[in-house]
């Protein structure tokens, strides 16, 4: 595969750039693969790419219904932390956290992860009270965090109203530093690209129509292409996982619901730092391209149409003129929907199943973003060695009937 | 966004109105303490999550705060039937597995707002 | 049913009692003493204080007689209805609940005669007079600043002389009902009532709207 | 400036109403009646702005929101900046003051275009990876050049209107179909809506060549639009764009009321305008006569100014009187295109040619311009223009549209104006975003909506062109839908249209240019993200090969056009690219909002002080008076402390706060707890099954605690509930919980146990509730009251009514403090009157009002705990130490009691409620803080719990706290850290919860 760098590309350019290969294959699917990941998303992508690079298993295949990257890695507000309260949580995002960090190079693709810090803004004492809390058990996590007051706020992002003001003042926030953003395309991309150089086949526009189960092991899938073996089937659908869940017989604790997302119009750089707000529901940044993106909260019923509802739109558009009401002229250019599966506890599964051999990975929530490489690196290592790798253990699905669950409505960009 | 039919108000309410409350017909077993874990908790918790027909729970919350059940497809959102607590649908995934194309009957009851 | 503890809740006219939009009226009045139209004003905000109010729930067989008896109005059994007769009002709230209201004093005696006259049913009445208040909005652009407020049609013709609808009203929830052609009424929560009336203002602001605080004793529905 | 491009005469402009406007700071001069962008062409402006990528300059390339180019920064002052206006969609006003919102030229232009090769689509991705150090300055030179305009710096002075409509029949779009469609749905009694986006209703009839029974098209608008004023069931919306069509008919209208008017919004009659509205309309059914938006050709160098769509030189000549050049080339492939050369040649300028890239056409328009004697080249297409920062000519050559080639040597025309038309593509916009994928159709070229419950497409929108076709097609959509609302069907006499003859159109995109396309010099898709038919190219070739990747992989129509003019030729190039059919291809999606709406109007009214209702209780005015600070509990105000001066401190408030009650006698505001009327035979037995505890033997007359479980079994409220009588009780809940228990209440009624005879009212704000609580509490209430307070008569956890003040009241003699308390209810008129009749009396007993923080601190002292503070969805009675409040032999199984037996709830070393009290006295640990048993070890540390409450007693003279420790009920007397910012670590003492009066004599006496 060739180096992508500056002077590749001046290179190509000298030759108007007639020799570009392609950035993967589109392989014909072979009979059998050592391991089948359902789903090439973010997380589909990454889980592949690990299990190539890591765990030394490259006869991988990932079949996807659509084009590669296209559920919601494609239309998240691309928000990345660890400031998770639970240790079993802030565990598995910080170690998605440490992956980001250097991600772009292990790729050789540019991702464009911006370390510009997070603000979870707190509202009430009660609000103040979980920061503490949450910026406690990260730091003795090993997280970077920090406390700041209103004043300090204020300092960091001067455009926003931390006057008293407001209906709810801003009473603080907890920062993480090393939160940021990054480009959610690209994430997929760059993963795309390097687990297909590794001899992962990406096989897109490929729906799984049922999965070959024979005495509660699978054995394969059946596909829009026919059939394909693997004795390891991993799935990774968010959006969909009930779906395919059903496939299998397995009813998940998940309802897959819509959130919203919106952009204004490109505007000249204003905001350098990511602001979310639990209490008035909904959270901001600005893009490279100057775009002002604004993620808003879930809505109430089950939704597959990568839509919701306008009322949800205006709330928090009502929420981010209360924090930024010099946004007042500035204009919305454009709205979309995802599909987030949402567990009881607000925290992901990742666990084996009552079939051998199948996995699933799913109920990321409002979440998934931020985690596709830990989860891509821990489900990897789950689907190599046929059993939950140690951070993956505690996100059992049994955990619901045994009642361990592990509860971070809290630390969720939005209210459940 | 949704326009609901109340089955109680007997009319057409914006959504705005409604909360929806997930999974309709939930029965609570009807002896917990006889129930296994994993009976207990799929009873908590496990919901059916389909993609199209769904039967659901909704409460008329800013309204009459009576809860009653909603069929709507997943996809293309559209009601079907709202029926009171008690009552079963009469929509069924047959009637309704191509969305769009296999509308039911009680869909399209045109409104009338007169001038 | 007849097992419960209730008690006349009213004091005697010397104690002071407070609306509950008391203090918004004096803080925000525009023309607090209420003789006073704006000019060019199309948009009028009274509160019809300290009337009786009574939440009465079971079914409309159980209810239906006592009621005519005891209130001597029908019992509004349609959804969304609303009868107004005599300085009084029954409104239907839902299959099991309707709100009757009274003029002010007349709440403890009305509980008492209906529950005579309902002995053993099931019924429940509760005296809820303390915790909301009328307000009415009349005048050629009352509708506007409605549209401006809720999601329900308030077209003539959809909303009727004799409709009531429990609603989404700005960020709460209000009864809204039209006892005449000419007034609106909105029945507003007391821990609401100063946010509303602060909305009222600021959305009746471009039609120049005036208000003002009825606290008479009789009822006085055109 | 002069107005050198203006005719004479001619156009919908006032000539009689000059306007002046400033543009980057220079005066020009234009007439009501002119866009931003018609004024701008009038004055011979071809620069209008840089591109964003590779900063070339551009000019006005259409004359409506497909423009890409003339994105303008308005406003006169800072707080009415407005960014990225499109120039083409603002009317012009007097003083009106715009900027390019990338005006600079020279050297960034120069760089620009050097670098342009190396910045393919992707460039992004494949650079600046090292050092990975570097990235976050690399990230910061990069968003130096983001954006287009910018957002003001000061608070907008304007404000902004909702209106919520219901309608039978929403029309959207005003021109031929839609007015015929309203004036339909209008005649026939239904209640319509008809909005357009332009300042005039009339859409192309405004400035069309047609004649409408033998008159110009605008006197039958105008007939219309007259009529249709009025009827008292149609309302007519100019100026309103249908931005977002939403599920179930709900549309949102985006009007701008008063930005054709001036930077802020004018006053009329003293009040203040809004400066634009947005309506919510649910409407039965709609029509769609969004119309179509012309496509340019996709040519060498189609960027340099000059070069227009040819219906946009078209209205500029018809409806404003602008003629935006000298010489014009026409390129086109269809009828329509001939248009241009038509009005061009009438205002009397050179049409030097009309270069159509069909073998052969013969229709209306083609011999009318033969008939004129107009150079009209067959065959063939401009595959380039020539010309920097404005056109100077045009190559064109023939071309095989089917091998993609050019067929013979190019040559040279000289022209200052290149228009172009591809054809036209439906605004399917508003159609795709619930669910539906729009349709291609090979017989007109372009994408039309698919079916939709309850949507009508109508005349360009479906691809329906002929004058009188869409006509008849409006009309009868407009019936229909009125019908279909139950109104009666009503006939409307459709003018005489004159059926033209039209020739076959030519799928033409991308023109070949004798160059491949990766060496030709640029042929622009995408004007405003400088997408070019080289970067599809490219993106297909590296695999990106779903539209949704390629216009990702180019951002192709990412801008704020959001692809209007250069989408569907993307499309086509892709298809091209990839060997496939426009079919195959498919769209990507339209979202809302079709054109940009500002965020201040979709916010509407719900701004400061109304953002959120704010709940008062009837105190809240003598709070306010006595000074007191709040806190924001939910929507309320509660007071939070009364500092006694502005010096006193909130630590100070706090002390004498707590000492008054625990000392003399302090009152509380407990009105905003939530309170529940509960009526019927069974309130006993629905208690039981909603409560942990037992109901069956309370007797009337007392109280009781109670707490209450979600079925999985952590808790989720408490509070006490009263036994006023056998069939009555009222039930006391959590501030925060109050809507939220009554409608669990009704869960459980309503869809478990509707054979209960239960019945719940909210009596929440009904009731205003004064806690009097300490030991002088007795002596004072005993001097206004006639109730018996004897401790044997009236007892701990009693209730009595009596008058209170004058005031009929009910009291309860409950403690949320451990003092003897007295919670005295009247109905909430009386508040007041009751309040400051116990301030009469209570001087002499140094009656204290205290707020939230000492009802918090009072309460931790004995170990009480706040449902939400100690509690968080994991925590259950049992965690809670609460184990006397469960009833485990109730017959019922109640809610929550199945789970408390799961695995996970019946560990032992659960975290648990304990006291912490600090070793050092005077500390207080922060709330929230994390404890660990062994403070010595590394990062990551073991948790074993965190501090829930924690304050500075002043009865107890030093710092306690409240804490969920791992096992924490068996660890009396253990040591546990917290470990804080700085090194610091705090040690204390696992301690009973309970740290005052633990045997509960206090509220006894």
């Amino acid at each position: 595969m060739e180096r992508y760098s500056v002077f590749g590309l001046i290179k190509h350019a000298l030759s108007y750039h007639e020799n570009w290969q392609k950035t993967w294959r589109s392989p014909t699917p072979k009979k059998e693969y050592d391991v089948i990941i359902i789903g090439g998303g973010g997380h589909g992508l990454a889980t592949a790419y690990y299990l190539a690079k890591n765990y030394g298993v490259t006869n991988v295949a990932v079949i996807e219904k659509g084009w590669l990257g296209g559920g919601n890695t494609a239309r998240n507000t691309t928000i990345v932390r660890s400031n998770y309260l639970w240790d079993e949580s802030a565990a598995l995002y910080e170690h998605s956290m440490k992956l980001w960090e250097g991600l772009s190079q292990d790729l050789n693709y540019n991702v464009m992860f911006s370390q510009r810090g997070v603000l979870n803004l707190g509202h009430t004492l009660q609000d103040m009270r979980d920061i503490q809390r949450r910026v406690n058990a990260n730091r003795l996590n090993g997280i970077d965090g920090e406390v700041l007051d209103a004043r300090q706020v204020a300092e960091r992002v001067p455009i926003m109203d931390c006057s008293r003001n407001t209906r709810y003042p801003v009473l603080g926030a907890s920062w993480q530093p090393r939160a940021g953003v990054a480009r959610h395309d690209a994430v997929a991309w760059g993963y795309a690209r390097s687990a297909d150089r590794l001899g992962v086949d990406l096989i897109q526009q490929t729906e799984v129509t049922g999965l070959n189960i024979h005495n509660g092991k699978i054995l394969g899938v059946h596909t829009s292409r026919g059939d394909i073996n693997a004795r390891t089937v991993g799935c990774v659908v968010a959006g969909n996982s009930g779906v395919v869940a059903g496939m299998a017989g397995i009813k998940l604790p998940i309802e897959s619901h819509p959130l919203q997302a919106f952009v204004s119009e490109p505007l000249k750089p204003i905001l350098d730092t990511v602001v979310m707000s639990n209490h008035v529901h909904g959270y901001i940044s600005q893009t490279d391209k100057g775009d002002l993106v604004v993620g808003a909260g879930i809505d109430g019923y089950n939704g597959y149409g990568q839509r919701g509802s306008y009322p949800t739109i205006e709330h928090t558009m009502q929420a981010i003129i209360e924090l930024f009401p010099i946004f007042s002229r500035v204009r919305m250019n454009r709205q979309w929907g995802g599909i987030v599966d949402t567990t009881p506890d607000a925290c992901p599964i990742l666990s084996a199943t009552p079939v051998e051999g199948l996995f699933f990975n799913c109920g990321w929530g409002t979440g998934g973003f931020k985690a596709t490489p830990g989860s891509g690196d821990v489900f990897a290592w789950t689907l190599a060695n046929g059993r939950p790798h140690a951070l993956a253990a505690p996100f059992s699905i049994d955990r619901f009937c045994t009642g361990s669950l592990i509860d971070e409505h809290g630390a969720a960009g939005v209210a459940h | 966004m949704f326009y609901i039919h109340c089955p109680y108000c007997a009319e057409q309410r914006s959504e705005e109105e409604f909360h929806c409350m997930g999974q309709a017909h939930i029965q609570r077993p009807e002896n917990p303490e006889a129930a296994s874990d994993r009976e207990w908790g799929e009873y908590l918790f496990f919901r059916d999550n389909p993609r199209g027909l769904h039967q659901e729970m909704w409460v008329h919350a800013a309204g009459c705060r009576k809860f009653f059940n909603v069929a709507r497809n997943t996809v293309s959102y559209e009601i079907f039937e709202t029926y009171r607590m008690g009552e079963q649908t009469s929509v069924t995934a047959g009637t309704t597995a191509h969305g769009r194309e296999g509308q039911v009957e009680q869909v399209h009851k045109v409104r009338r707002v007169r001038a | 049913m007849s097992n419960v503890a209730i008690f006349e809740q009213r004091a005697a006219d010397t104690i002071a009692a407070e609306s509950p939009l008391h203090y918004s009226l004096h803080r925000h009045a525009v023309s607090a003493q209420g003789a006073d139209p704006k000019e060019g004003s199309a948009v009028a905000m009274d509160e019809r204080a300290f009337l009786g109010h009574l939440i009465v729930r079971g079914t409309a067989g159980v209810l239906r007689a006592a009621i005519k008896q005891v209130v001597g109005i029908a019992l509004p059994e349609t959804a969304c209805g609303l009868n107004v007769e005599g300085g009084k009002s029954i409104q239907w709230l839902s299959p099991d609940e309707w709100l009757v209201i009274l003029p002010p004093g007349e709440e403890f005696a009305t509980e008492n005669a209906l529950r005579q006259a309902l002995g053993d049913n099931a019924y429940a009445v509760v005296n809820v007079s303390g915790g909301q208040t009328v307000l009415t909005l009349s005048g050629p652009s009352a509708h506007e600043v409605l549209m401006k407020s809720t999601p329900c049609d308030v077209h003539p013709h959809a909303f009727p002389v004799g409709r009531g609808v429990s609603t989404v009203f700005a960020k709460t929830t209000v009864l809204l009902r039209r006892p005449d052609a000419k007034h609106w009424e909105l029945v507003i929560r007391r821990s609401f009532a100063d946010y509303l009336y602060r909305w009222l203002l600021d959305a009746g602001e471009e039609y120049g709207i005036t208000t003002k605080h009825t606290e008479n004793k009789d009822n006085n529905n055109e | 400036m002069n107005q050198v491009n203006r005719l004479a005469k001619g156009g919908r402009i006032d000539r009689g109403r000059p306007l002046t406007f400033s543009f980057n700071g220079q005066t020009c001069h234009g007439y009501t009646g002119d866009t931003l962008a018609s004024a701008l062409l009038a004055n011979g402006v071809d620069i209008v702005n840089r591109s964003f990528k590779y900063s070339r300059p551009r000019g006005i390339v259409a004359a409506g929101a497909e423009e890409p180019n003339a994105i303008m920064q308005l406003g006169a002052t800072e707080a009415t900046q407005v960014p990225n206006v499109r120039a083409t969609q603002q009317a012009l006003f007097d003083g009106l003051c715009a900027r390019s919102t990338n005006p600079h030229s020279g050297l960034l232009s120069t760089i620009g275009e050097l670098f342009s090769p190396m910045i393919p689509p992707g460039f992004y991705y494949k650079t600046f990876m090292a050092p990975a150090s570097m990235w976050m300055t690399y990230e910061k030179l990069i968003r130096k050049a983001a954006g287009l305009g910018r957002s003001p710096r000061e608070i907008d002075p304007d404000h902004y209107e909702h209106s919520k409509q219901h309608c039978d029949v929403l029309v959207i779009g005003a021109g031929p179909a839609g007015l015929a469609a309203a004036l339909a749905a209008g005649r026939s009694g239904a209640r319509v809506i008809l909005c357009d986006e332009q300042e005039e209703l009339g859409g192309s009839l405004l400035c069309s060549r047609e004649m409408l029974d033998g008159k110009q098209a605008s006197v039958w608008v105008a007939a219309v639009v007259a009529e249709l004023a009025g009827m008292d069931n149609v309302l007519l919306l100019p100026r309103t764009t249908a931005n977002g069509l939403h599920d179930h008919q709900f549309v949102t209208l985006y009007e701008r009321r008063t930005e054709h008017l001036g930077d802020r919004a004018p006053e009329v009659n003293g009040q203040q305008l809004a400066r634009a509205c947005m309506y919510h309309v649910r409407a039965a059914q709609i029509v769609l006569a969004t119309g179509a938006h012309e496509r340019p050709l996709v040519y060498a160098k189609n960027d340099v100014p000059g070069n227009l769509l040819a219906g946009a030189v078209s209205t500029y000549i018809r409806r404003y009187g602008v003629v935006p050049g000298k010489r014009l080339v026409v390129s086109t492939c269809h009828d329509d295109g001939y248009r241009a050369a038509l009005d061009w040649a009438e205002a009397g300028h050179e049409v030097v040619a009309i270069v159509d890239a069909r073998e052969r056409a013969d229709g209306h328009w083609i011999e009318m311009a033969r008939a004129q004697g107009l150079n009209i080249i067959m065959g063939s297409a401009v595959i380039e223009a020539k010309g920097k920062n404005r056109v100077t000519g045009a190559r064109i050559a023939s071309i095989d549209v089917a091998r993609f080639q050019t067929t013979g040597p190019a040559s040279e025309l000289s022209c200052d104006t290149i228009a172009s038309s591809g054809g036209f593509s439906p605004v399917v916009h508003l159609s795709s975003h619930t669910n539906s994928r729009p349709v291609w159709r090979e017989d007109i070229l372009g994408f039309v909506p698919a079916e939709l419950p309850g949507l009508t497409p109508v005349g360009g929108a479906c691809g329906v062109y002929a004058l009188g076709d869409v006509l008849k097609g409006g009309a009868e959509a407009g019936a229909e839908a009125a019908i279909g609302c139950g109104d009666t069907s009503a006939s409307i006499d459709l003018p005489d249209v004159e059926r033209l003859k039209t020739g076959e159109a030519l799928g033409l995109y991308q023109v070949p240019h004798e160059k491949p396309t990766l060496r030709a010099p640029k042929q622009f898709v995408d004007l405003q993200n400088d997408v070019t038919a080289a970067a599809i190219e490219l993106a297909t070739r590296e695999g990106f090969e779903a539209i949704e990747h390629v216009k990702r992989y180019t951002a192709l129509g990412f801008g704020t056009d959001q692809g209007k003019l250069g989408n569907i030729n993307g499309m086509a190039i892709a298809a091209r690219c990839l060997n496939q059919t426009i079919a195959d291809t498919g769209t990507t999606i339209f979202r809302p909002n079709y054109t940009p709406v500002g965020f201040g109007a979709i916010a509407g009214r719900h701004r400061r002080d109304l953002f959120d209702p704010e709940r008062y209780t009837a105190l809240h005015e003598w709070h306010r008076a006595r000074g007191a600070k709040f806190e924001d509990v939910g929507q309320w105000k509660r007071p939070w402390y009364f500092p006694s001066n502005n010096e006193e401190t909130m630590h100070d408030a706090v002390v004498r706060e707590c000492r008054a009650v625990r000392e003399k006698v302090g009152m509380l505001d407990a009105s905003t707890l939530g309170k529940i009327d509960i009526q019927g035979k069974d309130v006993r037995e629905f208690l039981g099954r909603i409560y942990t505890n037992g109901w069956e033997k309370l007797a009337v007359g007392k109280a009781r605690y109670g707490l209450m479980c979600k079925d999985d079994g952590m808790v989720m409220d408490d509070g006490v509930t009263t036994c006023l009588a056998d069939n009555h009780f009222l039930m006391t809940t959590t501030t925060g919980g109050a809507a939220r228990v009554l409608e669990w209440l009704e869960l459980w009624h309503q869809t478990e146990w509707p054979e209960l005879d239960v019945s719940f009212t909210s009596v929440t704000d009904h009731w205003a509730t004064m806690v009097i609580t300490g030991p002088e509490a007795r002596r004072l209430l005993a001097e206004v009251t006639d109730i018996d307070l004897d401790r044997d008569s009236f007892r701990f956890m009693d209730w009595r009514v009596g008058m209170v003040a004058g005031v009929p009241a009910r009291v309860y003699r409950i403690s949320f403090t451990g003092e003897l308390s007295y919670e005295v209810n009247v109905q909430a008129h009386y508040a007041m009157h009751v309040c400051k009749t116990l301030f009469q009396h209570g001087d002499k007993y140094g009656l204290t009002p205290y707020g939230t923080e000492t009802m918090h601190v009072l309460r931790a002292e004995k170990g009480f705990i706040i449902v939400g503070q100690e509690t968080d969805g994991s925590v259950t009675p049992e965690d809670l130490g609460m184990q006397w409040c469960v009833g485990y032999n109730k017959p019922f199984s109640w809610i929550g009691k199945r789970s408390l037996t799961r695995p996970d709830t019946c560990r032992e070393d659960r975290k648990q409620m304990v006291g912490l009290k600090p070793l050092d006295e005077m500390v207080v640990l922060q709330e929230g803080a994390q404890i660990v048993f062994d403070p010595q070890q590394p990062i990551p540390m073991t948790m074993v719990g965190h501090v829930t409450s924690s304050y500075y007693s002043p009865t107890l003279n030093h710092g306690f706290a409240l804490a969920l420790v791992k096992g924490g009920q068996k660890r009396i007397g253990e040591r546990v850290y917290c470990p804080m910012t700085g090194g610091v670590t705090h040690a204390a003492e696992i301690v009973s919860p309970i740290f005052y009066d633990p045997k509960g004599e206090r509220q006894n006496v």
